[in-house]
C-alpha cells in the first residue's frame, strides 16, 4: 500500500479537545487540514431499537439520554410529538412551566457551550467559572425534578409534579445572580482582544450554503440568517411571550458567540415573563395508567429550537402500548458530520476543536 | 582541595534549591489558580506529590534511545545553566561557575535542554509531538528577538556580557536596571511571556489542539524527570531575570549566614513577584494561534527591543 | 385554526404536477405520498420551483407485516414556513432507494445510516460503510426482526440477579418488607 | 506479592501516599457520565483538592473513568488506551450501565459488566452519578491505593489470556496490533 | 625536487592514474585517490613549515609557491577534509558510473585547492584557481543532463567571478608591477588609496566561491545535485578558496588602509557584514522550508558562510578569529553533514524528507554523527560551533558599533535550530515505516570518515585552542596585534570569559549522574516500544495512513513571517534569479554549453587582458 502523503492526526475519540466520544481524522499538511472525515458510533446504544421495546412513558427514561449536555429538549419535542398523536390537551399551566424549564435548559447548556467554547481557545477561568455557576441552574433543576442533569420531568399532557414552594423565587434569584456574572463573562471572554483575533474569520459557514447544508440554529443564525422554532412555529407559549432572535452576519465562530451570548439573555428575558405571566390551575392532563397506555395509530414529527438547533422527532405508533418507531433528528446530526466536513479543510490544526465546539458538535445526538 | 569540597557542596546546595524553589513556586500558582478560579485547589506540595508518583510508576515506556535521553538532557541543560548563573551576587556560598560562562552561553546553553525535549518528542513518531515542537520552535525564534534586543542593549550599556557584572553594576549604582534601561527592561519583560509559556503562549502542550504536544508520549519517570528539570528550568529564568533586571540579591561585602539567609529571601521575594506577571496575564487570556504568537513578538517587544538599544546607544 | 389555505395551494402544487395523492395533517403540515421513483423528482421540484429549500429530515420505518420499508422525506420552507412530507414505500425484500444527496448533501449521512441500519442501498452513495456499528455481522439493527435482547443475551456477560421486566416496587418491597400500597398497584405492569 | 498491609517496605508506603494523592485522569469521556466530569473538577465540587487532575494522553494517566455504558466500539479503544497506560493504573466504573448494563441491558451495542473486559477498582453506581459520589469514589480509590489493594493493573497483566479471551468475544473482527501487551 | 612540487605532481598523477586505471581495475580507483591525498596530506603536515617558499619563473613570469600561516589554516581544511571525503568516497561511489571520472575530478578539485594555497603570485593563484573551478564543474554535472542547467549557473557565476578577478589582477599587475600577492599587498594593492576597484573585483571574485548573497543563486542546486562525496568538500572546503580570499583582501584593507582613506574600508566592512548578515537570515529561513534534506544543507551553508563573512567584516581580533574557527568548524560539520546525507541517500535511495523518516534505528551511527553535527552547528554547547558562534557574538557586541547586524545574525541563528531539528527529524526521527524496513546502516568506509568528524568537532569544542593556534600565527601574519587565546577558555576583549572545561565537565557529570539514574531505576519496568505503538486518541491506524508530520513543517512560522518570505526574497531572488537564468539561456545560445568552451573563454580573455593590458590600464 502506499503511503499517504499527508498526515493523519486523530482528534479524538481519546483527545482532550473533542466534544464528546467522537472521532475527527483529519489529514494535514503542515497545520491546515487538507481534509476531515467524522466518525461516530462509539456512543452508540441503539435507543431507537430500544425505544421499541419501552412503552410510551418508559421511553422517557432513554430520551432525555439522547444529548447529556442538554436533555429537556429531547423530553419536551418526543411529548409534543405524542401528544399530537393522542390528541391530548395541555394544561395552560404546565406549558409556562415547559418553557421555564426549556430556558434554564438552554442556559445551562450554554454555560457548558462557554466552558468548551473558552477551553479550546485555550483560556481555563471562564470555564471553571461557568460550569460552577451553572451547578445554580442544576439545583433549581433538583428541586424541581430531583435529578441533576436527567430530568424526566416533561410527560404527554403536561409536567410530572408543580412548582415546588418558592421555586419561582429562587429562580429569579438565580437568574438576578446569573446576569450579573454573564458581565463578569464577557469582560474576561468577549472583550478579550486574543479571544477575537481567534474568532474572527474562523469556521466560516457560507450563509448562501448554510440551509441547503441543514444548518440549524445559532450557527445559521450567526449567517444573518432570522430562523428560530420559537418564532416559525410557536410551541407552548413562546408566542406569548416577548424575545428577540438575535442574528449576526458573517457566519464565523465570533458571530456564533455573540448570538450565543445574547440568546442566554433572552432565556433570562424569557423566564422572568414566564414566571411573571404563569396562570394557576392543572399542570397535569392525567394519563390514566401511564404503563398500559396506547396511542393512536399515525406519524407526527415535532420540532423544538434547542440550544444547538432544531430538535426533530418522528413518531411512529402503530397503535399499540409501545411506541413502533421513534426517530430522532439533532442539531448535530447535520453540524457534525455534513457541516463539519465541508467547513474544516483550510483550517488549522489549532481551530478544529475551537470550530466543534462552536458548531455544537454532540456526538451522542449522531449516533443515539 | 577544601575549595573544591565547598564548590561541590555550593553546587549540590544549589540544585536542590533550585528544584524545591521551582516545584513549590509551581504548586502556588495552581493554588491561586485555583483561587481565582474560585476554587479551593490542591495543596502546595502537590507538585511533589505529583513527581513522586510519577517517579514510582511501575512500568515506564521509551520509543528508542533518544526517548530515554531527552529528560536527561533536559536536566543537563537546567543544571549546566544553573550553575553559570550566580544564585547570589558575590555570595561565597553559590559562586559555582558563574565567573565561567556569560550571557551567550547561557542563551545557548537554555536551548540545549529544548533539543533534547525536541529531539525525544520527535523519536516517539506522534505527530501531535512533531506539531508541538514545531510550534515551539517557532514560537522561540518569536520571542528570542526581544529577548536579545534587550540583553544586547544590556551589554552595551554597561560594557559588559558578564550576569555578575551586570548584577555587581546594579549593586554599586543601586538603579535596577529595569529602570536604567525601561524599555529593554519591557521588552524582555514581554518576552519572558513566552518564555514562561503560560496563556496566551501556551501552544506548544495546548491540550484542545494537540493533546498535550511533546510530552504526548512520556509518562512515569520520564515525565517526572523532566517536571523537575522544568522547575529548575523556571527557577532559573526568573533568577537570571531578577539578576539582570531587578539589582539581583545578596550583598556581595558579606557572605555570613544571615546575611546569605536575607539575600535568598530577597530573591526568593523577587523571583515571585516577577513570577506572577506572567501567571497573571495568563490566567485571563486564551491561546495565540502560533503565527499570531510570533507576530506580537516581533511587534511591540521588539520595537521596545530596538528602543532599548538606542537608548543604550545614544544616552550612555 | 387557521383556514390552512397555504397548506391546500402547496398539496395542490405538488399533487397536481406528479399525479399523486397527498393531504393535509394539520396546519403547517402537508404530506403527500409518491411512488419511489418519482420521489427525487418530486424534491427537486420542490427545492427548485416551491422554495423547499431545506430538508429537516429523512427516516425509514419498517412496517414488517406489510413487507415494505417507507420512507419518509421531510423538508421545509423557510419564510412560508411549512413542512412538507414526501413518503414513499419500498419493496422490503429489495430495499434500494434512489441517492438524493446529490440534492442537499447531508442526504448522505441520512443514507449512510439507513444503509446501516436498515440495509437499504442507495445506489451511488459515497462514504464508508461502516458509519456507526463497526464489523457488524447480524442483519441489520433496525429491522424488526432483529431481537436485540436476544442478542444481547447471548453476545454480552450477563451479570446474575439481572432479569427482565421486573417490578420494581415489588422488588424492592421484598427486599425491605414493606408492603406495596393500593394506589400503586394499578400502575403495575400487568 | 503479598499486598497486606504489614509486609508493605517503607518504599512502598511513600509510593502509594504520592500515588493516593496524585491521580491523573484520563481525558476519555466514553460516556454520557463524562458531563459531571467538568463539574466534579471546577469550582464547586473541585476534586483537584484531592489531586485530582486531568491528564491529556494515556501515557500520563493512573486513571481510566469508564464514565457509563461501553459500546463495543469504544470498548476497543478503551483496550488499546488501558493497555497504553502505565502501571499502577485504575479503572473507576461510572454509572449503573457499567456495572450490569443499566438501561441498556438489551441493546446489541453496549457491554453489560465492564470487569469482564478490563479490571475495575471502584464502581460508582447511580445515573447519573452525583459529583459527590464520583468524590467518594475517588476516596473509595484512594483507600485501596494507600491499603496496596489496587493492584489491577498487574492483575491485568497477569490474567491477560482471560481477559483477552472475554474481549475477543465481543470484539468481532481483532485488528488489535500485537504490540499491545 | 620541492616539496611543494613533489606535493602537486603528486596530486597531478594520482588524477592521471586514476583516470587511466579506471579502464583496468575500476575498483581500486577509490582506494588510489584515498591514498594519494592521504599521502599528500601526510607530507603536507610533516614535511612543510610554514614560511617555506619556493621561487620559479614560469616563461618570463616570476613565481612563487609557498605556506603562509595564514593559508595554512585552509590547508588543514581542505588536507583534512579532501582526506576524509576521500576515504568516504569509496563507499560512496561503490557501484555507481565512470568512476574514474570521479576520482580524478575529485583529485583535481583537491590539487586546485592546495595549489591556491601554496600560491604566493597571482598567476598561479589564478590557473589553480581555475583548475579548482573547472573540476569541479565537471563533478556537479556528474550525473548527466538533468544537472547541465545547473552546471551552467555554476559556471556563469564562476565566470563573472573569474573575470572579475581577472580584471583586477590584471590591474594590479599594470599598477603596480607585480604579480607577488605579499608584494602587491605592501605596495598598497589594498589600500583604497587609488583603484580602488581592485580589492572590489577581487571580493567579487571571491564571494561567488563564498556563495555570498547576491552572487549565491548557483548554490543550493550546485551543492544538492553533485555526488554527496564530493559535495562534503565542496561545501566545507571549497567555499572557504573564497574566505580566503575575501581574508586576505579585508585584512591587508585594514592594515593598509591610511587614515584618509578609511571611511572606504568602513563602508566596505559595513556592506559585506550587512551583505552576509542579510545571506544569513535568507538562506535559514529559505533552508527550513526545504523537504529535500541536500538543499535544506545547501542553504544552510549559504548561511554559515554568511556567519563567516560577517565575522570577516568586523575587522576586530575576536571576529576574525571567529571567522576562521568557524571556517574550519564549518568545514568539519557541513563536511559531515552532507556526508550522512549522502549515506541516506546510499542506503535508501531518497534524501526527501517527506518519504523517509525513522532511521534513527537502522542507522545509529549516522544518527550519531548527524546528531553531533547538528549540535555544533546550531552553535548549541559544548562543540565547536558553540567556541564559534560565542566569539562571533562577542566580536559583534564588544568590537563592532553593528548592534543590530547581531540582531540579524541572531535571529538567523535562532531561525537555525528549525531547520536543524527538521533535518533531524526529517531523515531520523518520526515513524518507523514499512517502506524503510529493508534499510542498514552505511558501509563501514563511510562511517569512519563521518565518525571522525563527529569526534573533531567534540575535540574542537573541548579544546578550542587546538584550532587556536594556527588561526592565530595566520592572523599575525594577517597583521592583527597580538591574539589571547588560551587551550579551553574563551576570552573576550571585556574580560568576560566562557570556560568550555567547566562547561564541559558540568555536562558530563550531570550526564552521567542523569542517565545512569534514569536507566537503572526501574529498570525492569522500562520498556522501549516501537514507533507504532502511540497514543492515537485510541483509535488503531491503518497501513496506509502516514502519522508523520513531515509535510510544511513549519507552516506557522511560515505564516508568520510571510513578508520576508513574499517581497524582498521574490524581488532579490526572483528578479535576479531570473535574470540571470535569462542570461544563462542567452550564453547557452552563443558557446555549447560544455566546459571546455568555458576554459578556452577564460583563457581567450586572459590572452586579451595581457595583450593590451597596458593600453587598458594604463595610468
Amino acid at each position: 500500500m502506499v503511503r499517504e502523503k499527508e498526515t493523519t492526526l486523530y482528534i479524538g475519540p481519546q483527545h482532550p479537545g473533542i466534544t464528546g466520544n467522537m472521532m475527527v481524522k483529519l489529514k494535514v499538511q503542515g497545520d491546515t487540514v487538507v481534509s476531515a472525515a467524522t466518525h461516530v458510533g462509539y456512543l452508540h446504544r441503539a435507543f431507537e431499537k430500544l425505544i421499541e421495546r419501552r412503552n410510551w412513558i418508559q421511553a422517557f427514561t432513554l430520551l432525555c439520554r439522547f444529548c447529556v449536555p442538554e436533555p429537556d429538549p429531547m423530553e419536551l419535542t418526543y411529548a409534543r410529538a405524542v401528544e399530537e398523536l393522542d390528541n391530548r390537551e395541555v394544561p395552560e399551566r404546565a406549558k409556562y412551566i415547559r418553557v421555564i424549564v426549556m430556558e434554564l435548559a438552554r442556559m445551562q447548556s450554554f454555560m457548558l457551550w462557554y466552558a468548551g467554547q473558552s477551553g479550546s481557545a485555550g483560556l481555563y477561568l471562564t470555564p471553571q467559572w461557568s460550569v460552577g455557576d451553572r451547578n445554580y441552574i442544576l439545583d433549581l433543576f433538583e428541586d424541581l425534578t430531583g435529578g441533576r442533569i436527567y430530568h424526566m420531568y416533561i410527560w404527554p399532557g403536561g409536567v410530572r409534579r408543580d412548582l415546588p414552594e418558592g421555586w419561582t423565587d429562587k429562580t429569579l434569584r438565580t437568574m438576578d445572580y446569573i446576569e450579573k456574572r454573564l458581565d463578569e463573562y464577557n469582560k474576561i471572554l468577549f472583550d478579550n482582544t486574543i479571544f477575537q483575533k481567534r474568532a474572527q474569520g474562523v469556521g466560516i459557514v457560507p450563509k448562501d450554503k448554510a440551509i441547503e447544508w441543514g444548518v440549524v440554529g445559532p450557527v445559521l443564525r450567526g449567517t444573518g440568517i432570522k430562523s428560530d422554532v420559537r418564532i416559525d412555529e410557536p410551541y407552548e407559549v413562546y408566542d406569548k411571550i416577548d424575545f428577540d432572535v438575535p442574528t449576526q452576519e458573517g457566519g464565523d465562530i465570533w458571530a456564533r458567540a455573540l448570538v450565543r451570548k445574547e440568546e442566554v439573555r433572552q432565556s433570562i428575558r424569557i423566564i422572568r415573563q414566564a414566571i411573571a405571566d404563569m396562570p394557576g390551575g392543572a399542570y397535569y392532563n392525567k394519563v390514566s395508567n401511564p404503563m398500559k397506555w396506547t396511542v393512536p395509530a399515525g406519524q407526527a414529527w415535532a420540532k423544538t429550537e434547542s440550544v444547538r438547533g432544531e430538535i426533530g422527532f418522528h413518531v411512529t405508533s402503530d397503535g399499540g402500548n409501545k411506541p413502533y418507531r421513534v426517530h430522532v433528528k439533532g442539531a448535530a446530526y447535520t453540524h457534525g458530520v455534513t457541516v463539519l466536513e465541508k467547513i474544516l479543510p483550510g483550517q488549522n490544526i489549532a481551530d478544529v476543536s475551537f470550530i466543534l465546539n462552536s458548531l455544537g458538535v454532540c456526538p451522542p445526538e449522531i449516533e443515539r | 582541595m577544601e575549595d573544591l569540597g565547598l564548590k561541590i557542596f555550593g553546587a549540590i546546595l544549589t540544585t536542590i534549591m533550585a528544584f524545591t524553589v521551582g516545584m513549590t513556586y509551581g504548586g502556588i500558582v495552581r493554588k491561586l489558580t485555583a483561587r481565582v478560579q474560585n476554587r479551593y485547589g490542591p495543596p502546595v506540595y502537590q507538585n511533589f506529590l505529583d513527581l513522586l508518583k510519577l517517579q514510582s510508576k511501575k512500568t515506564n515506556i521509551a520509543h528508542g534511545f533518544m526517548g530515554h535521553m531527552a529528560p536527561v538532557w533536559i536536566i543537563i541543560a537546567a543544571v549546566t545553566v544553573l550553575m553559570f548563573i550566580p544564585i547570589l551576587n558575590g555570595n561565597l556560598w553559590f559562586p559555582n561557575l558563574s565567573f565561567h560562562g556569560d550571557l551567550i552561553f547561557l542563551l545557548y546553553m537554555m536551548v540545549f535542554g529544548s533539543l533534547g525535549m525536541a529531539l525525544g518528542a520527535g523519536q516517539t513518531g506522534n505527530p501531535n509531538s512533531a506539531i508541538g515542537v514545531t510550534r515551539g520552535l517557532s514560537q522561540m525564534v518569536g520571542y528570542e528577538i526581544p529577548f536579545v534586543l534587550a540583553l544586547v542593549a544590556l551589554m552595551i550599556q554597561f560594557q559588559t556580557t558578564s550576569v555578575q557584572d551586570l548584577t555587581q553594576v546594579q549593586h554599586e549604582t543601586g538603579v535596577w536596571n529595569a529602570f536604567a534601561n525601561p524599555f529593554a527592561f519591557l521588552a524582555a519583560l514581554l518576552a519572558s511571556l513566552g518564555m514562561f509559556r503560560y496563556s496566551p503562549f501556551d501552544i506548544v502542550g495546548a491540550p484542545a489542539e494537540l493533546a498535550s504536544g511533546p510530552v504526548s508520549e512520556f509518562g512515569g519517570k520520564y515525565l517526572g524527570t523532566m517536571m523537575s528539570g522544568g522547575a529548575v528550568f523556571a527557577f532559573i529564568k526568573l533568577t537570571l531575570y531578577v539578576h539582570l533586571f531587578f539589582g539581583g540579591a545578596g550583598n556581595p561585602d558579606d557572605s555570613g549566614i544571615l546575611a546569605t539567609l536575607a539575600g535568598i529571601g530577597i530573591l526568593l521575594v523577587k523571583t515571585f513577584l516577577l513570577y506572577m506577571i506572567p501567571v497573571f496575564y495568563g490566567w485571563i487570556n486564551p491561546r495565540y494561534r502560533t503565527e499570531q504568537a510570533i507576530r506580537y513578538f516581533w511587534g511591540w517587544p521588539t520595537a521596545l527591543g530596538i528602543v532599548g538599544v538606542l537608548w543604550a546607544v545614544f544616552f550612555n | 385554526m387557521t383556514d390552512l389555505v397555504k397548506e391546500n395551494i402547496l398539496l395542490n402544487a405538488v399533487t397536481s404536477a406528479f399525479k399523486i395523492e397527498g393531504k393535509v395533517i394539520r396546519d403547517r403540515r402537508v404530506e403527500v405520498h409518491a411512488d419511489k421513483n418519482t420521489v427525487s423528482s418530486i424534491l427537486l421540484f420542490a427545492k427548485k420551483q416551491l422554495g423547499y429549500i431545506h430538508m429537516n429530515h429523512m427516516t425509514c420505518i419498517d412496517w414488517i407485516e406489510q413487507g415494505e420499508f417507507e420512507l419518509v422525506y421531510t423538508i421545509y420552507h423557510p419564510v412560508d414556513k411549512l413542512t412538507l412530507f414526501v413518503k414513499t414505500r419500498i419493496d422490503r425484500e429489495i430495499p434500494v432507494m434512489e441517492n438524493i444527496d446529490t440534492i442537499w448533501d447531508h442526504a448522505n449521512t441520512y443514507e449512510r445510516e439507513m444503509r446501516e441500519m436498515f440495509g437499504i442501498e442507495f445506489p451511488g452513495l459515497v462514504g464508508e460503510h461502516d458509519f456507526i456499528l463497526e464489523d457488524w455481522d447480524q442483519i441489520p439493527p433496525m429491522r424488526k426482526e432483529f431481537d436485540t435482547h436476544k442478542y444481547a443475551a447471548e453476545t454480552f456477560y450477563t451479570r446474575p440477579g439481572r432479569e427482565d421486566a421486573k417490578d420494581v416496587r415489588e422488588e424492592l418491597s421484598k427486599r425491605s418488607g414493606t408492603v406495596v400500597p393500593d394506589f400503586a398497584k394499578k400502575y403495575s405492569r400487568e | 506479592m503479598e499486598n497486606d498491609k504489614n509486609s508493605q517496605k517503607i518504599v512502598d508506603y511513600i509510593g502509594n501516599f504520592a500515588r493516593k494523592h496524585s491521580l491523573f485522569v484520563l481525558a476519555y469521556g466514553t460516556g454520557c457520565g463524562a458531563i459531571e466530569i467538568p463539574a466534579t473538577m471546577t469550582s464547586r465540587y473541585d476534586a483537584e483538592r484531592f489531586g485530582i487532575r486531568g491528564a491529556a494522553t494515556p501515557r500520563q494517566a493512573d486513571v481510566l473513568l469508564i464514565t457509563g455504558y461501553l459500546s463495543t466500539k469504544t470498548l476497543k479503544r478503551v483496550i488499546r488506551v488501558y493497555e497504553q497506560m502505565q502501571e499502577p493504573k485504575y479503572v473507576i466504573g461510572f454509572g449503573s450501565c457499567t456495572v450490569n448494563g443499566g438501561m441498556y441491558y438489551d441493546s446489541y451495542n453496549t457491554i453489560n459488566g465492564l470487569d469482564q473486559y478490563i479490571p475495575v477498582d471502584v464502581y460508582i453506581n447511580g445515573c447519573m452519578p452525583r459529583p459527590e459520589a464520583v468524590i467518594s469514589g475517588f476516596v473509595k480509590l484512594q483507600e485501596l491505593i494507600m491499603a496496596g489493594k489496587a493492584n489491577n493493573g498487574e492483575k491485568y497483566r497477569e490474567n491477560l489470556e482471560h481477559y483477552r479471551s472475554n474481549q475477543k468475544k465481543i470484539i468481532k473482527n481483532w485488528k488489535m496490533p500485537d504490540y499491545n501487551w | 625536487m620541492n616539496i611543494f612540487f613533489l606535493l602537486i605532481t603528486i596530486l597531478f598523477s594520482g588524477a592521471l592514474l586514476v583516470f587511466l586505471i579506471n579502464k583496468v581495475a575500476p575498483k581500486i580507483g577509490g582506494i588510489i585517490a584515498f591514498a594519494t591525498i592521504a599521502l599528500v596530506s601526510f607530507l603536507f603536515f610533516t614535511q612543510v613549515d610554514t614560511g617555506d617558499t619556493y621561487q620559479f619563473t614560469l616563461g618570463e613570469i616570476p613565481m612563487q609557491f609557498g605556506v603562509t600561516p595564514y593559508t595554512y589554516i585552509f590547508a588543514i581544511i581542505v588536507l583534512g577534509l579532501g582526506t576524509l571525503a576521500s576515504l568516504y568516497s569509496i563507499g560512496y561511489m561503490q557501484g555507481k558510473k565512470r568512476l574514474g571520472y570521479y576520482y580524478a575530478n575529485f583529485i583535481l578539485t583537491v590539487t586546485g585547492m592546495i595549489g591556491i594555497i601554496f600560491s604566493q603570485d597571482f598567476i598561479s593563484f589564478f590557473i589553480f584557481w581555475e583548475i579548482m573551478t573547472w573540476s569541479s564543474y565537471l563533478l556537479v554535472i556528474y550525473t548527466g543532463h538533468k544537472s547541465q542547467n545547473i552546471g551552467m549557473k555554476y559556471m556563469i557565476f564562476s565566470a563573472i567571478g573569474a573575470y572579475a578577478m581577472l580584471t583586477a589582477i590584471v590591474s594590479i599587475k599594470a599598477n603596480y608591477g607585480t604579480y607577488n600577492i605579499a608584494d602587491a599587498i605592501q605596495n598598497g594593492a589594498f589600500n583604497f588609496s587609488e583603484h580602488m576597484y581592485i580589492p572590489i573585483m577581487l571580493l567579487i571574485g571571491f564571494t561567488v566561491k563564498a556563495a555570498l548573497m547576491p552572487l549565491h543563486v548557483w548554490a543550493p542546486n550546485a551543492y544538492s545535485k553533485s555526488p554527496m562525496a564530493f559535495t562534503s568538500i565542496f561545501s566545507g572546503a571549497m567555499s572557504k578558496m573564497g574566505i580566503l580570499g575575501i581574508g586576505l583582501v579585508l585584512a591587508s584593507a585594514y592594515s593598509y588602509t591610511d587614515h584618509e582613506n578609511v571611511n572606504y574600508v568602513v563602508a566596505l566592512r559595513y556592506t559585506l557584514g550587512w551583505l552576509g548578515g542579510i545571506t544569513a537570515v535568507m538562506a535559514t529561513i529559505y533552508a527550513l522550508i526545504q523537504t529535500d534534506a541536500k538543499k535544506l544543507l545547501a542553504y544552510s551553508s549559504i548561511a554559515q558562510l554568511g556567519y563567516i563573512i560577517v565575522g570577516l567584516s568586523t575587522g576586530s581580533e575576536l571576529g576574525v578569529m571567529a571567522a576562521l574557527f568557524l571556517a574550519i568548524v564549518h568545514g568539519i560539520f557541513k563536511g559531515a553533514l552532507f556526508m550522512v546525507v549522502g549515506a541516506v541517500e546510499k542506503q535508501v535511495g531518497t534524501t526527501d524528507m517527506t518519504k523517509i523518516s525513522g532511521l534513527i534505528r537502522k542507522m545509529p551511527f549516522t544518527f550519531f554523527v548527524a546528531l553531533v553535527s547538528i549540535i555544533a552547528l546550531a552553535g548549541i554547547p559544548p562543540l565547536g560551533g558553540f567556541v564559534g558562534k560565542w566569539m562571533l557574538y562577542e566580536a559583534l557586541i564588544t568590537e563592532s558599533n553593528n548592534y543590530f547586524l547581531v540582531i540579524v545574525i541572531f535571529f538567523s541563528s535562532t531561525a537555525a535550530f528549525l531547520y536543524s531539528y527538521r533535518f533531524l527529524f526529517g531523515l531520523f526521527l518520526g515513524q518507523e515505516e514499512k517502506d524503510t524496513e529493508h534499510v542498514k546502516e552505511a558501509p563501514i568506509t563511510m562511517i569512519i570518515p563521518m565518525m571522525i568528524l563527529a569526534i573533531l568537532l567534540m575535540v574542537t569544542g573541548a579544546f578550542p585552542g587546538i584550532l587556536f593556534e594556527p588561526i592565530a600565527h595566520g592572523m599575525h601574519y594577517l597583521g592583527f596585534s597580538d591574539v589571547n587565546w588560551d587551550m579551553s577558555i574563551l576570552v573576550n576583549v571585556w574580560g568576560e570569559e566562557s570556560n568550555m572545561t567547566y562547561i564541559n565537565l558540568s555536562i558530563g557529570i550531570v550526564f552521567v549522574a542523569i542517565f545512569a539514574f534514569l536507566t537503572i531505576k526501574g529498570y525492569k519496568g522500562t520498556k522501549n516500544v516501537g514507533t507504532k505503538d502511540i497514543s492515537t486518541g485510541g483509535e488503531i491506524p491503518t497501513e496506509n495512513e502516514n502519522l508523520t508530520y513531515q509535510m510544511d513543517f513549519f507552516k506557522p512560522f511560515e505564516r508568520a513571517a510571510a513578508p520576508l518570505y513574499k517581497r524582498s526574497m521574490n524581488k532579490i531572488w526572483n528578479d535576479l534569479g531570473n535574470a540571470l537564468e535569462a542570461l544563462t539561456d542567452f550564453i547557452r545560445k552563443i558557446y555549447s554549453g560544455n566546459g571546455q568552451t568555458y576554459a578556452l573563454f577564460v583563457v581567450i580573455f586572459l590572452v586579451i587582458l595581457l595583450l593590451f593590458k597596458d593600453t587598458l590600464f594604463a595610468n
